[in-house]
C-alpha cells in the first residue's frame, strides 16, 4: 500500500481556502439565494477536511461524517429554499437589503 | 457476518426519544388521516406524549448507574445529567404546546404542524444532551435548528415571522458551518469524533497543538451563536421579536438550555483537562454578553425584544457558572437553567395574551394599568420581573446565589462583582414594566385577551415554581448534586 | 511531477475557480453553474484522497438534487441580476477581501503547521474509501446517526412542505369551515 | 408561651395579619383599616413582656431560634435579640400603629394593598432586627424595600416614581455589594472552619486579614452608609420623605433610617474590628460633616417635610459621631439617639402630615399664626421640637448629650465641631415654627380646624415617651449597658492585636489625630 | 432628710401643668393658682433660709438621672447659703411679680397660658439655682431660655415679638455652646460633674492645663445668658414682651443665671487669673457700652434693658476681681430695684395705654403717685444715692475694684456717672416737665389698681433696706455690726479665697471711694437736671453738635445690622448654595449624568442592531477572527 506523492496539507489548505470564498460570498452577496450557496461552498470545503483526515487518520469516521453533513444540507436547502420562495411570495424580492423589518 | 452489540439496554439508554419520535410521527399521520378532529387537540395529544416521555425518563432514573454509561458504540451517554436535561426540555415543549392553543385562536391559523415540529425540535435537544460523540451532538443541533427555522416561520403571511426566520436561517447554517469545521479540525488531532478520545487525547498533551485549540475556538464559537453570547447574540432580538409567541418561549428556553446542554457535554465534560485553552476567552464572552445584553436591554421599549436581551444577559449569568468549571458548575448551571426556565415560560406566556390579535400591543406602554385590569396577570408578570432582577424570595435570586458561590470557590471575585453590579443595572428595565402595570394608568381602552385555563395552569405553574425554588431551593439542590 | 499531482492542481485550480464564480459573479444563475462545476472539481478531489464512494455520492447528491433544486428556484423567482454598486462591488468588497484573505490564511497557515516541511504526510493508499467498509461500520458503529439522520429528514419535509404550502390550500379549508358553521 | 417563640410570634404577627386582610374584600375600607390597626397593636402589646423580660445585665443572645432553612448551602433560620436590637424592635412595633392610625383618612384608594404593604412592611422590618443569619438578614432586608417601595410609588406625591426608583436604585446599589461580601464571608467561613454557613455567630470568630476585612468593611460600610444615609450618599432621602404619604415618611425616618446604624453595629463593628478602628477618623469626619451639612441645609429649606427630612441627616450624624468614638457612654447615647430620632422626627412627619391633611400644601410660607386657630396643635407641635433640638428634659437632650460627653474624651476636635450642630438644630427648627405658627394669622388659614380625637390619641403616647425618656432614660439605657461593654471590649482586644504589617495606616494620618 | 425641699421647685411645675392644660377653662383664676403656687415655695424657702442659717447645708437626691458608662448624673438638690439667696430673690420677687401679673395681664385672651409659661420659668431657675451638678445646671439653663422664648415672643402675633424670642433663644443657644463644651473638658478630665467633685478635684484640672479654657468656656455661657458683650444683643429686644416678664426674667432672674454660675464655680475660676482678667475686661466694657446707648434712647423700657445690661457688667467685675460676695450683694438689690423700675415702667404704660415712648411723657408725677414715688425711690437706689441699697452694692464692687486695678475703678466711676446721668433723665422726661401726652390719652390716666401698686411698694421698701444687711466694713466699724451678708456667704467661697490672698482695704481708702462716688451720682443727676427741667443746656443742641456720635449711639453701633449681615446672611447664602449647588447640581447631578451615561451608552449599542443580515454576518466573523487571531498570538 504505497502512498501517492500529494501532500495532505495540499487539500487542507484548499479547504481553508474554499471555507474563506464562501465566508466572503455570505458577507457580500445581497440575494438570499447566493448567500445560502456560499454556505453550501462551505460545508463543501468542510467536508474535503474531513476526507483528508480521514484518509491521513485511516479510520472510516470522517467518511461517515460527510454523509451526515449531506443530509443536514440537504434538509437545510428544503427548509431554507421553502422560506426563501414564502418570503418572495409575500415581498416579491429576495434581496436580503429589503428584509430589514426588525431592527435596533 | 459482523455481530452489532447493541442489546435491549442500548434502546432503553434513549427510551424517551424514542417514544417521542413516535408520537411525532402519530401526530402527523393523525393531523392527516383525521381531518374533521378539532385541530387544537393535537396539542393535547402532543403533551400526552411528553408525559409518557416524563414517565419513561423518570424509570431511567432507576436504573442509571452512578458515573453514567455509554451506549449505541459512545453515542449516547446516559448519567443523571442527561436525565435532568431531558426533564426540562420535556417540561419547556409541554408548557410551550400548552400556550400554542390560546395564541391559535388568537391569530386564527391552522396550527397542525406546529406541534409535531415542536415534538421532533424536543428530540434533537434531547439528543444533544445525551450526545457522547460530536455525530450526534451536530445531528442534534441541527434538528432542532431546522425545526426552529420552520416555526419561526410559521405565520408565514406575516412579513415579520418570515423575515425572523430568513435571518435565523442564514445565520443559524452559518454558523453551523464554522461549529463543522472546528468538529473537522479537532476530528483531525484527536483521532475521532467521540467526546471519550477527545478527552483522553486532550488530557494526555497538556499542548495539543494550533489545529485542537482552533478546532475547541471554532466550536465554542458555534455554541456561543446557539446560546447567543454577544459577539454572536445579533439574530436573538430580531428572531424573538419576529417569531410567533410560543415559539419565542420554546426558542428562549429550549434551545438556549440545549445550547449550554452542549457546552456542559463538550467544554466542560471533554475539553475540561484543556481549561488554560478556553477559560480566559469564556471569561471574557462572558463579560460582554452581561455587560452588553443589560445595557441594550434598558432602552428596549418592546417587551419581547426586552426579554430577548434580558436572555442574553441570563446567558452570559449561566455562564459565569461554566467559567468557574469546579464540581459545583454542573448543579448551579442545573439549577439556574430550571429557575430560568419558569421566569421565562410565564413572563412570555403574560406577554402572549396580553399582546391580543396579530401581536399588536407589545409596546410596554401597553401594559399600562394592567394591575388594575388584569391582577393575577399583573401579579405573575411582577413576580417573574422580579426574579428575573434576581430579589431575594424568588428562584432567580437563589440561582444567583449559588451560580456565584461556585465561581467564587474557583476564585473568580471580578467576574461576580461585574455580575452583581450587572444584576444591578438589570433592576431598572425589569422594574419599568411593574412600575407600568401599577403605577401608570392606561392610555387607551386596549381589549384584554381572556385567559384560557391551559393558559392558567401555565401561569401557575411558573409561579409555583420561582417561589418553590427560591423559598426551598434545598431539596431542588439536594437533588441536583450527584 | 507524478500524474496525480497534475490531477491535484487540475482539481484545485478548477475548485477555486469554480469558487470564485459563485461568490462574484453577479448572475445567480451563472454562480450556481459554476458552484456545479466546483463540486466535481471536488468530487475528484475526493477519488485522489481514496474516497470513491464519498465522491459518487457526492454528486449524485449534490450537483444531482441540491443544485437542481436551487436552479429550480431561481428558474422559478427569475432573480434578476444584482446591480454593480451594491453587494459584489460595494464598500463591503474590500473590507470582504481583507477579512478572507486574513481568515484564510489565519487557518492554512497557522492551523495546519503540524504538517509543513519536514513532517509532510503524504495521501495513503487506503481500502477505507470503499463502499464495504462504509457500508459495514455504518450500520454498525453508526446506527444511531443513521436513524437520526431520518428524523431529521422528516422534520425538514414538515417544515418545508407546510412553508411553501400555497394560499389555495388554505382558502378552500376556509370555505369548508364557513359553510359548517351555518349547519348548525 | 416561651420568651423565643413570643419572639417569632411578634415577628412575624403583622404578615398573617396581611395574609387575613387578603380575605376581606376590597370594598370594606373600613374593616381593612380598623383590622390593621388591631393587628399593629397586638403585636405592639405582644412586644412589651419582651421588653420587661429581657435581662439587662447580659451581653448574649436572648430568646434565640435556630432551624435548619437551606441545609444544602448551610442557611438557617437563625434568630435573637441583644442589647443592640430591643430598643429599635420595640419602637419599630410602637410607631407601627400610630403611622396606620395617622393614615386613616389621607389613605381613600387602593386601601386594601396599602394595608398589606404595611403589615408586611412591618415583619421584614422586625426580621432584620432579630436575624442572625447573613442570607436571613439579607432576605428580610431586600424584603423590606419591595413594600416600601410600593408605598412611595402608589400612593406618594406627585414625582413619586422618579422618588420611589431613586430610593430602590440607592438601596440595590448597596445590597448588591453587601451580597457579594456575604458570600466572600461564607467561602471564608469555609476554608477555615470547613463548615458551610451563614450564621453570624460562627463568622464572628473568624481571623479574617487586615486587608480583607478593609475591602469586606467597605462592601457592608456602603449599604449602611446610604441607609443611615451619610452625607454623600443623601440625596435620596429628602425625595423620598417629600413624595411618600404621611405614615410612609413616619416609617421611613422612625425606623428605615436605624436599619443604617444598626447595620454598622451589628455587622461593620463585630466582624471587622481592625477595619473599623482604621476607617473611624473617616466615618468621623463623614459624620460631623453631616451634621453640619444637613443643618444649614435644612436651614433654607421652603418644603417643612424636606427640612425635617435633612434634619434627619443632622441627627444621624451625631449617632455616627456616638458610635465611632468607642467610649460606652457615647455608644449607649447613640443607640439612644436611635430610639430618640426615631419619636421625634416620626413625631414631627406625623404633625407635618396633620396640617398637610388641612392645606395640602408643605410651603413654610402658605402657613402664618396658626396657633391662633390651632391651639392644641401648636402646643404638641413646640414640644415635639423642642425634643427634637435636643432640650434638657426632653429625649433628644439625654441622647445627644451623652454622644457629646462620650465622643470629647477621645475626639475632643470632631466633639466641638458637632457641638456647633446643636445650635443650627434650634436655628432651623424654631425659624420654620416660628414662619408656621407665629406671626399674623395669613387669609389662606382661618378656615384651618384643630386636632380631632383621633389626632391627639396619636398624639399623647409620642409626648408621653419623649418626657419619659427625657425624665428617666435609664429604663431604657440599662438594656443596653452590658452589650455594648462587651462590644466595646472586643474591639479594643481585637484593636490590640492588630498587626498592620509594619506600615502605619495612611488614611487616619491624613484625617484625623 | 429634708425632702420638703423637693416642694419649692415642684410646686412651680405642679402649677405650670395645671395651668396649661386647664388654663382655657380656668380663665382668671389661672393668675391667682400660678401665686398661690409661687407663695408656698416662697414659705418653704424661708423656712429652708432659717435651716441654713445655722449651718446646715441641704443635699438630697431624688434618683439618679442619667446613667451611661462612667458618666452619671442625678437629679439631686444641694441648698447651701449662696442658692439660698438666690432662691429667696427668685421666689421673693417671682411671687410679687406674679400678683403684678394679675393686674397687668387681666383682660388677656390666653392667660392660663402665661401664667403657666411663669411657673415653668421658675420652676427651671429654681432648678438652676438649687442643682448639685453642672447637668442640672445646664438643664435649668436652657429651661429658662425656652421659657424666656416663649414669653417674649408670648404676643406671637406681633411679627417684631416672635422674631425677637427666637433671637433670644438662638443667642442663648449659642452661650449654651460654649457651657457645654465646658461641662465636656471638666467631665473628660476629672469624670464627675458634681460641684463637690470638681471642688474636691480641682487641682487635678490644673494640673491637666485645662482649668482656664474650661473657665472661658463657662463663662461664655454666662455671657450669653447674662446679656454680656458679644452676645447682649437679644435683651433689648427681648422687651417686646410684656412687660412682667421683663421685670421678672430680663431684671432680676435668669440673666442673673450667669454671675451665679461664676459665682458657684468660684474656686474654678479663681484659679485662672486669665479668665478672671476677661471676666473683667467684658464687664467693665459691656457697663460702659451699654450706658452709653442708654443715653440716648427713648423708648422706657429699653433703656431699663441696657441700665441692666450695664449693672450686670458691674456684677461681672465684682465677681471677676475676686470679690464674689460683692457681685451677688448687688445682684441681690439690683433684683429689687430693676424690678421695681420694670414695673412702675409697666404701671406708667399701662396708664398711658402702652405708650412707651418717653418724648410723649411728662409731668405724670400728679396723676400717678405711688408709681411715680416708688419709680424715684428705685432712681435714686440705681444711682447709688447713699441711704439706698444701690450705693452699697455698687460701692463695695467699686472697692474691691480699685484694689484690683484703678482703671477698673476709673470706668467704673464714668458707668456710674452715665447710670446717674441716663436714670435722672428718664425719671425728669416722664414725671417731671411739661407733659407731652396727647390730650385724649391725658384725658383717662388713672392710678393703677392696688394689685399692681402693692408689690411696686414692696419692692420700693427692700431697694431701701436691702442694701443694709451688705453694708461694707469700713462702715460696718463706725456703725458696729459687721457686712452680714458677706460673712454669711464666706462658706462658699472658703475655697476660692484660700486660694487668692485677700486683699484688705484701708478704712480711709474706702471712705475717699465713697465720697468719690455720691459725688460722682450727685453730679450726673445735676447734669440731668439742668439739661431737662431747668433746660439750661440744650439737649437737642448737643446732640447735632455731636450729630455723628449721636447717631451711631442712637442706632445701638449698628450691631444688629452687623451682625445680621456679618453672621446670619452669609451662612443663609452659603446653605442656599449647599443646597442649590451641592446637593443638586454635584451629588444629584453625578447620580443623574450615570444614569444618563448608560442610557446614552445603550442608545448608541442598540445602534449596532442594523437589522441587515450582511451586518450580523459579519460581525460573526470579526468575532472569529479577533478569537482566532487572540490564540495565535496567546
Amino acid at each position: 500500500m504505497g502512498t501517492l506523492s500529494i501532500p495532505l496539507h495540499y487539500f487542507l489548505i484548499l479547504a481553508a481556502v474554499l471555507f474563506g470564498l464562501g465566508v466572503i460570498g455570505v458577507i457580500t452577496r445581497r440575494n438570499a439565494i447566493v448567500i445560502f450557496m456560499s454556505i453550501e461552498l462551505m460545508l463543501n470545503a468542510v467536508n474535503l477536511t474531513f476526507v483528508a483526515f480521514s484518509n491521513y487518520l485511516n479510520n472510516v469516521e470522517g467518511h461517515i461524517f460527510v454523509f451526515m453533513v449531506m443530509v443536514v444540507a440537504a434538509a437545510e436547502v428544503a427548509v431554507g429554499l421553502a422560506i426563501i420562495v414564502a418570503i418572495f411570495r409575500l415581498r416579491e424580492t429576495v434581496h436580503v437589503d429589503d428584509i430589514r423589518l426588525l431592527k435596533w | 457476518m459482523v455481530n452489532i452489540n447493541i442489546g435491549n439496554a442500548d434502546f432503553l439508554a434513549i427510551l424517551p426519544m424514542i417514544v417521542l419520535s413516535f408520537t411525532g410521527i402519530y401526530l402527523l399521520v393523525q393531523g392527516v388521516m383525521a381531518p374533521r378532529m378539532k385541530k387544537s387537540v393535537l396539542s393535547y395529544l402532543g403533551i400526552v406524549g411528553i408525559l409518557f416521555s416524563i414517565i419513561s425518563n423518570f424509570y431511567l432514573l432507576t436504573i442509571v448507574t452512578e458515573g453514567g454509561q455509554a451506549f449505541f458504540y459512545g453515542m449516547i451517554y446516559l448519567d443523571k445529567l442527561t436525565i435532568i436535561l431531558n426533564f426540562i426540555f420535556l417540561v419547556t415543549a409541554a408548557l410551550c404546546l400548552l400556550l400554542v392553543n390560546s395564541y391559535s385562536t388568537q391569530e386564527d391559523i391552522e396550527f397542525i404542524e406546529f406541534t409535531p415540529l415542536v415534538i421532533f425540535a424536543t428530540v434533537g435537544m434531547m439528543l444533544m444532551g445525551s450526545s457522547y460523540s460530536l455525530m450526534s451532538l451536530f445531528l442534534g443541533l441541527e434538528t432542532m435548528s431546522i425545526a426552529l427555522y420552520a416555526l419561526a416561520g410559521f405565520r408565514k403571511f406575516n412579513r415579520r415571522s418570515l423575515e425572523a426566520a430568513l435571518k435565523y436561517f442564514l445565520l443559524g447554517a452559518f454558523a453551523t458551518g464554522f461549529l463543522l469545521y472546528g468538529i473537522a479540525l479537532l476530528y483531525g488531532a484527536a483521532g475521532s469524533t467521540s467526546l471519550e478520545a477527545i478527552a483522553n487525547f486532550l488530557s494526555q498533551n497538556s499542548n495539543p497543538g494550533m489545529m485542537a485549540t482552533f478546532g475547541i475556538a471554532l466550536m465554542i464559537i458555534g455554541f456561543a451563536f446557539k446560546v447567543a453570547l454577544v459577539p454572536f447574540h445579533m439574530w436573538t432580538p430580531d428572531v424573538y421579536q419576529g417569531a410567533p409567541m410560543p415559539v419565542t418561549a420554546f426558542m428562549a428556553v429550549g434551545a438556549k438550555a440545549a445550547g449550554f446542554a452542549a457546552i456542559l457535554r463538550v467544554i466542560i465534560g471533554a475539553a475540561g483537562a484543556a481549561e488554560p485553552i478556553w477559560s480566559d476567552l469564556l471569561w471574557w464572552l462572558t463579560v460582554i454578553t452581561m455587560t452588553g445584553g443589560n445595557l441594550i436591554a434598558l432602552v428596549q421599549s418592546d417587551i419581547k425584544r426586552m426579554l430577548a436581551y434580558s436572555s442574553i444577559a441570563h446567558a452570559g449569568y449561566i455562564m459565569i457558572g461554566i467559567v468557574a468549571a469546579n464540581d459545583v458548575t454542573v448543579s448551579a448551571v442545573l439549577f439556574y437553567l430550571i429557575v430560568y426556565m419558569f421566569m421565562n415560560i410565564g413572563a412570555f406566556a403574560v406577554a402572549g395574551i396580553v399582546s391580543g390579535k396579530n401581536e399588536r400591543f407589545v409596546d410596554i406602554k401597553h401594559y399600562a394599568g394592567l394591575g388594575k385590569a388584569q391582577p393575577l396577570l399583573a401579579l405573575v408578570m411582577t413576580v417573574c420581573m422580579f426574579s428575573l432582577a434576581g430579589f431575594p424570595p424568588t428562584g432567580g435570586f437563589m440561582g444567583k446565589l449559588y451560580i456565584f458561590k461556585a465561581a467564587y470557590q474557583s476564585g473568580f471575585q471580578t467576574l461576580v462583582i461585574i455580575g452583581a453590579l450587572n444584576s444591578l443595572l438589570s433592576v431598572y428595565y425589569y422594574i419599568r414594566v411593574v412600575v407600568a402595570m401599577y403605577f401608570q394608568e392606561a392610555a387607551e381602552e386596549q381589549e384584554s385577551g381572556s385567559i384560557l385555563p391551559e393558559v392558567g395552569l401555565v401561569l401557575l405553574i411558573a409561579l409555583i415554581g420561582i417561589f418553590y425554588m427560591g423559598i426551598f431551593p434545598g431539596n431542588t439542590l439536594t437533588w441536583l448534586y450527584y | 511531477m507524478a500524474i496525480e499531482e497534475i490531477l491535484f492542481w487540475f482539481f484545485a485550480v478548477a475548485a477555486v475557480a469554480g469558487g470564485l464564480g459563485v461568490v462574484l459573479h453577479p448572475n445567480p444563475i451563472k454562480s450556481a453553474l459554476f458552484l456545479v462545476m466546483t463540486f466535481f472539481a471536488l468530487a475528484g478531489e475526493y477519488i485522489l484522497l481514496m474516497g470513491h464512494f464519498v465522491a459518487i455520492v457526492h454528486i449524485a447528491v449534490y450537483a444531482g438534487a441540491i443544485m437542481v433544486l436551487f436552479l429550480f428556484v431561481i428558474m422559478l423567482l427569475n432573480v434578476p441580476e444584482e446591480t454593480r454598486q451594491g453587494g459584489v462591488w460595494g464598500a463591503m468588497r474590500y473590507v470582504a477581501l481583507g477579512l478572507f484573505v486574513f481568515l484564510s490564511f489565519q487557518l492554512s497557515y497557522f492551523g495546519f503547521q503540524d504538517f509543513f516541511g519536514d513532517k509532510q504526510q503524504l495521501v495513503k493508499e487506503t481500502e477505507i474509501g470503499t463502499v464495504e467498509s462504509i457500508g459495514m461500520s455504518l450500520f454498525s458503529e453508526y446506527v444511531l446517526p443513521f436513524e437520526i439522520a431520518s428524523i431529521l429528514l422528516i422534520t425538514a419535509m414538515v417544515g418545508a412542505i407546510y412553508l411553501s404550502k400555497s394560499k389555495l390550500i388554505i382558502e378552500e379549508s376556509k370555505k369548508k369551515k364557513a359553510v359548517e358553521k351555518e349547519d348548525h | 408561651m416561651e420568651m423565643s417563640s413570643l419572639l417569632n410570634w411578634v415577628t412575624f404577627l403583622p404578615a398573617l395579619g396581611a395574609l387575613v386582610l387578603l380575605a376581606i374584600p376590597r370594598t370594606e375600607t373600613q374593616l381593612v383599616k380598623s383590622w390593621g390597626l388591631l393587628v399593629s397593636l397586638i403585636t405592639f402589646l405582644a412586644s412589651i413582656p419582651l421588653f420587661i423580660m429581657f435581662d439587662g445585665n447580659s451581653a448574649a443572645m436572648q430568646f434565640t431560634t435556630q432551624m435548619d432553612w437551606i441545609p444544602a448551602i448551610g442557611a438557617s433560620y437563625h434568630v435573637g435579640i441583644d442589647g443592640l436590637s430591643i430598643l429599635l424592635y420595640v419602637l419599630t412595633t410602637f410607631i407601627m400603629p400610630l403611622a396606620i392610625f395617622a393614615s386613616w383618612n389621607s389613605i381613600t384608594e387602593r386601601v386594601k394593598e396599602y394595608m398589606i404593604a404595611m403589615l408586611i412592611l412591618e415583619s421584614a422590618m422586625l426580621g432584620v432586627f432579630i436575624s442572625l443569619d447573613l442570607i436571613l438578614f439579607y432576605l428580610f432586608w431586600e424584603a423590606m424595600l419591595i413594600p416600601m417601595y410600593l408605598l412611595i410609588g402608589v400612593w406618594g406625591g406627585k414625582r413619586r416614581i422618579y422618588a420611589a426608583l431613586k430610593f430602590v436604585v440607592y438601596t440595590m446599589v448597596g445590597s448588591v455589594l453587601m451580597l457579594v461580601a456575604i458570600v466572600f464571608l461564607y467561602i471564608l467561613n469555609n476554608t477555615y472552619t470547613g463548615a458551610y454557613s451563614f450564621d453570624l455567630m460562627a463568622i464572628m470568630n473568624l481571623k479574617i486579614s487586615f486587608s480583607a476585612q478593609i475591602w469586606l468593611f467597605l462592601a457592608f460600610a456602603l449599604a449602611f452608609a446610604i441607609k443611615v444615609p451619610m452625607f454623600p450618599f443623601h440625596t435620596w432621602l429628602p425625595d423620598a420623605h417629600v413624595e411618600a404619604p404621611t405614615a410612609g415618611s413616619v416609617i421611613l425616618a422612625g425606623v428605615l433610617l436605624k436599619m443604617g446604624t444598626y447595620g454598622l453595629l451589628r455587622f461593620n463593628l463585630t466582624l471587622f474590628p481592625q477595619a473599623w478602628e482604621y476607617f473611624t477618623p473617616l466615618f468621623l469626619w463623614l459624620g460631623v460633616i453631616g451634621i453640619l451639612y444637613g443643618a444649614w441645609v435644612a436651614m433654607v429649606q421652603t418644603d417643612i417635610k424636606k427640612l425635617v427630612a435633612y434634619s434627619s441627616v443632622s441627627h444621624l450624624g451625631f449617632i455616627i459621631l456616638g458610635m465611632f468614638a468607642m467610649t460606652v457612654t457615647s455608644m449607649q447615647g447613640g443607640i439612644l439617639q436611635m430610639v430618640n430620632h426615631g419619636v421625634s422626627s416620626g413625631a414631627l412627619f406625623l404633625a407635618v402630615g396633620m396640617i398637610y391633611e388641612r392645606r395640602h400644601t408643605r410651603e413654610i410660607s402658605e402657613f402664618g399664626g396658626v396657633t391662633r386657630v390651632m391651639p392644641v396643635f401648636s402646643a404638641f407641635f413646640l414640644i415635639i421640637c423642642l425634643s427634637s433640638l435636643g432640650l434638657p428634659g426632653t429625649n433628644g437632650f439625654v441622647g445627644e448629650f451623652l454622644i457629646l460627653v462620650g465622643s470629647y474624651g477621645n475626639y475632643p476636635v470632631f466633639t466641638i465641631v458637632a457641638t456647633v450642630g446643636i445650635i443650627f438644630a434650634a436655628a432651623y427648627l424654631l425659624w420654620m415654627f416660628r414662619r408656621v405658627m407665629f406671626g399674623p394669622l395669613t387669609e389662606k388659614n382661618k378656615s384651618l380646624t384643630d386636632l380631632d380625637g383621633r389626632e391627639i390619641a396619636i398624639m399623647i403616647p409620642v409626648i408621653l415617651m419623649i418626657f419619659w425618656i427625657g425624665v428617666y432614660p435609664s429604663t431604657f439605657t440599662a438594656k443596653t449597658e452590658k452589650t455594648v461593654e462587651a462590644l466595646i471590649e472586643k474591639a479594643n482586644k481585637a484593636k490590640a492585636e492588630m498587626v498592620i504589617e509594619g506600615r502605619k495606616p495612611i488614611l487616619s494620618d491624613f484625617l484625623g489625630e | 432628710m429634708h425632702d420638703f425641699i423637693w416642694i419649692i421647685p415642684l410646686m412651680p411645675l405642679l402649677g405650670a401643668i395645671i395651668n396649661g392644660l386647664f388654663g382655657h377653662i380656668l380663665k382668671g383664676k389661672a393668675g391667682f393658682i400660678a401665686s398661690v403656687a409661687v407663695l408656698i415655695s416662697f414659705l418653704y424657702t424661708v423656712r429652708a433660709f432659717f435651716i441654713v442659717m445655722d449651718g446646715t447645708i441641704i443635699h438630697n437626691e431624688l434618683f439618679t438621672w442619667i446613667q451611661a458608662g462612667d458618666f452619671t448624673a442625678g437629679a439631686a438638690v444641694l441648698v447651701d447659703q449662696l442658692s439660698i439667696v438666690m432662691m429667696l430673690v427668685v421666689t421673693g420677687v417671682g411671687f410679687l411679680i406674679h400678683v403684678y401679673s394679675n393686674g397687668y395681664m387681666h383682660g388677656d385672651r390666653t392667660v392660663g397660658k402665661f401664667f403657666s409659661y411663669l411657673n415653668l420659668f421658675l420652676f427651671s431657675m429654681l432648678m438652676l439655682v438649687m442643682g448639685d451638678n453642672l447637668l442640672l445646671l445646664y438643664l435649668g439653663w436652657e429651661g429658662v431660655g425656652v421659657c424666656s422664648y416663649l414669653l417674649i415672643g408670648y404676643f406671637y402675633e406681633k411679627e417684631s415679638a416672635s422674631k425677637a424670642g427666637l433671637k433670644a433663644f438662638l443667642a442663648n443657644r449659642v452661650g449654651d455652646f460654649g457651657f457645654a463644651i465646658g461641662i465636656f473638658i471638666i467631665f473628660s478630665t476629672i469624670g464627675t460633674i458634681t460641684y463637690a467633685g470638681i471642688e474636691g478635684q480641682v487641682d487635678k484640672l490644673m494640673a491637666a492645663g485645662v482649668v482656664t479654657s474650661a473657665a472661658l468656656l463657662l463663662f461664655m455661657g454666662a455671657c450669653g445668658k447674662s446679656a454680656q458683650f458679644p452676645l447682649y444683643i437679644w435683651l433689648p429686644d427681648a422687651m417686646e414682651g410684656p412687660t412682667p416678664v421683663s421685670a421678672l426674667i430680663h431684671a432680676a432672674t435668669m440673666v442673673t443665671a450667669g454671675v451665679y454660675m461664676v459665682a458657684r464655680l468660684s474656686f474654678l475660676f479663681v484659679r485662672s487669673d486669665v479668665a478672671m482678667m476677661v471676666i473683667v475686661i467684658i464687664g467693665t466694657f459691656t457697663a460702659l457700652f451699654a450706658a452709653t446707648m442708654a443715653l440716648v434712647n427713648n423708648d422706657i423700657k429699653r433703656v431699663l434693658a441696657y441700665s441692666t445690661i450695664s449693672q450686670l457688667g458691674y456684677m461681672f467685675i465684682g465677681v471677676g476681681v475676686g470679690a464674689f460676695a460683692a457681685g451677688v450683694f448687688h445682684l441681690m438689690t439690683h433684683a429689687f430695684f430693676k424690678a421695681l423700675l420694670f414695673l412702675g415702667a409697666g404701671a406708667v404704660m399701662h396708664s398711658l395705654a402702652d405708650e412707651t415712648d418717653i418724648r410723649k411723657m411728662g409731668n405724670l408725677y400728679g396723676k400717678i403717685k405711688i408709681t411715680a414715688l416708688t419709680f424715684i425711690m428705685a432712681w435714686l437706689a440705681i444711682s447709688g444715692i447713699p441711704p439706698f441699697s444701690g450705693f452699697f452694692s455698687k460701692d463695695e464692687i467699686l472697692a474691691h475694684a480699685f484694689l484690683y486695678s484703678p482703671l477698673v475703678w476709673v470706668f467704673g466711676a464714668i458707668g456710674a456717672f452715665l447710670t446717674a446721668f441716663y436714670m435722672s433723665r428718664l425719671v425728669f422726661l416722664t414725671f417731671f416737665g411739661e407733659s407731652r401726652v396727647e390730650p385724649e390719652v391725658e384725658k383717662h390716666i388713672h392710678e393703677n389698681p392696688p394689685v399692681m401698686t402693692i408689690p411696686l411698694m414692696v419692692l420700693a421698701v427692700l431697694s431701701v433696706v436691702g442694701g443694709l444687711i451688705g453694708i461694707p466694713a469700713g462702715l460696718a466699724y463706725l456703725w458696729g455690726g459687721e457686712n452680714h451678708f458677706a460673712n454669711f456667704l464666706s462658706p462658699v467661697f472658703a475655697n476660692a479665697a484660700s486660694y487668692s490672698e485677700p486683699h484688705h482695704i484701708s478704712h480711709a481708702l474706702e471712705y475717699g471711694l465713697m465720697a468719690a462716688s455720691i459725688l460722682i451720682a450727685l453730679g450726673g443727676i445735676y447734669l440731668a437736671y439742668l439739661m431737662y427741667i431747668k433746660k439750661a443746656m440744650d439737649p437737642d443742641a448737643i446732640a447735632n453738635r455731636f450729630s455723628g456720635a449721636y447717631k451711631v449711639l442712637s442706632n445701638k453701633y449698628y450691631v444688629d445690622e452687623g451682625v445680621e449681615a456679618g453672621i446670619l446672611n452669609p451662612i443663609v447664602r452659603f446653605s442656599q448654595w449647599l443646597w442649590h449647588f451641592v446637593d443638586t447640581r454635584v451629588i444629584d447631578g453625578f447620580v443623574n449624568s450615570a444614569g444618563k451615561i448608560v442610557w446614552l451608552l445603550s442608545l448608541i449599542a442598540r445602534r449596532v442592531q442594523t437589522g441587515y443580515v450582511q451586518h450580523y454576518a459579519s460581525v460573526m466573523v470579526v468575532g472569529v477572527i479577533l478569537i482566532l487571531a487572540y490564540y495565535i498570538f496567546r
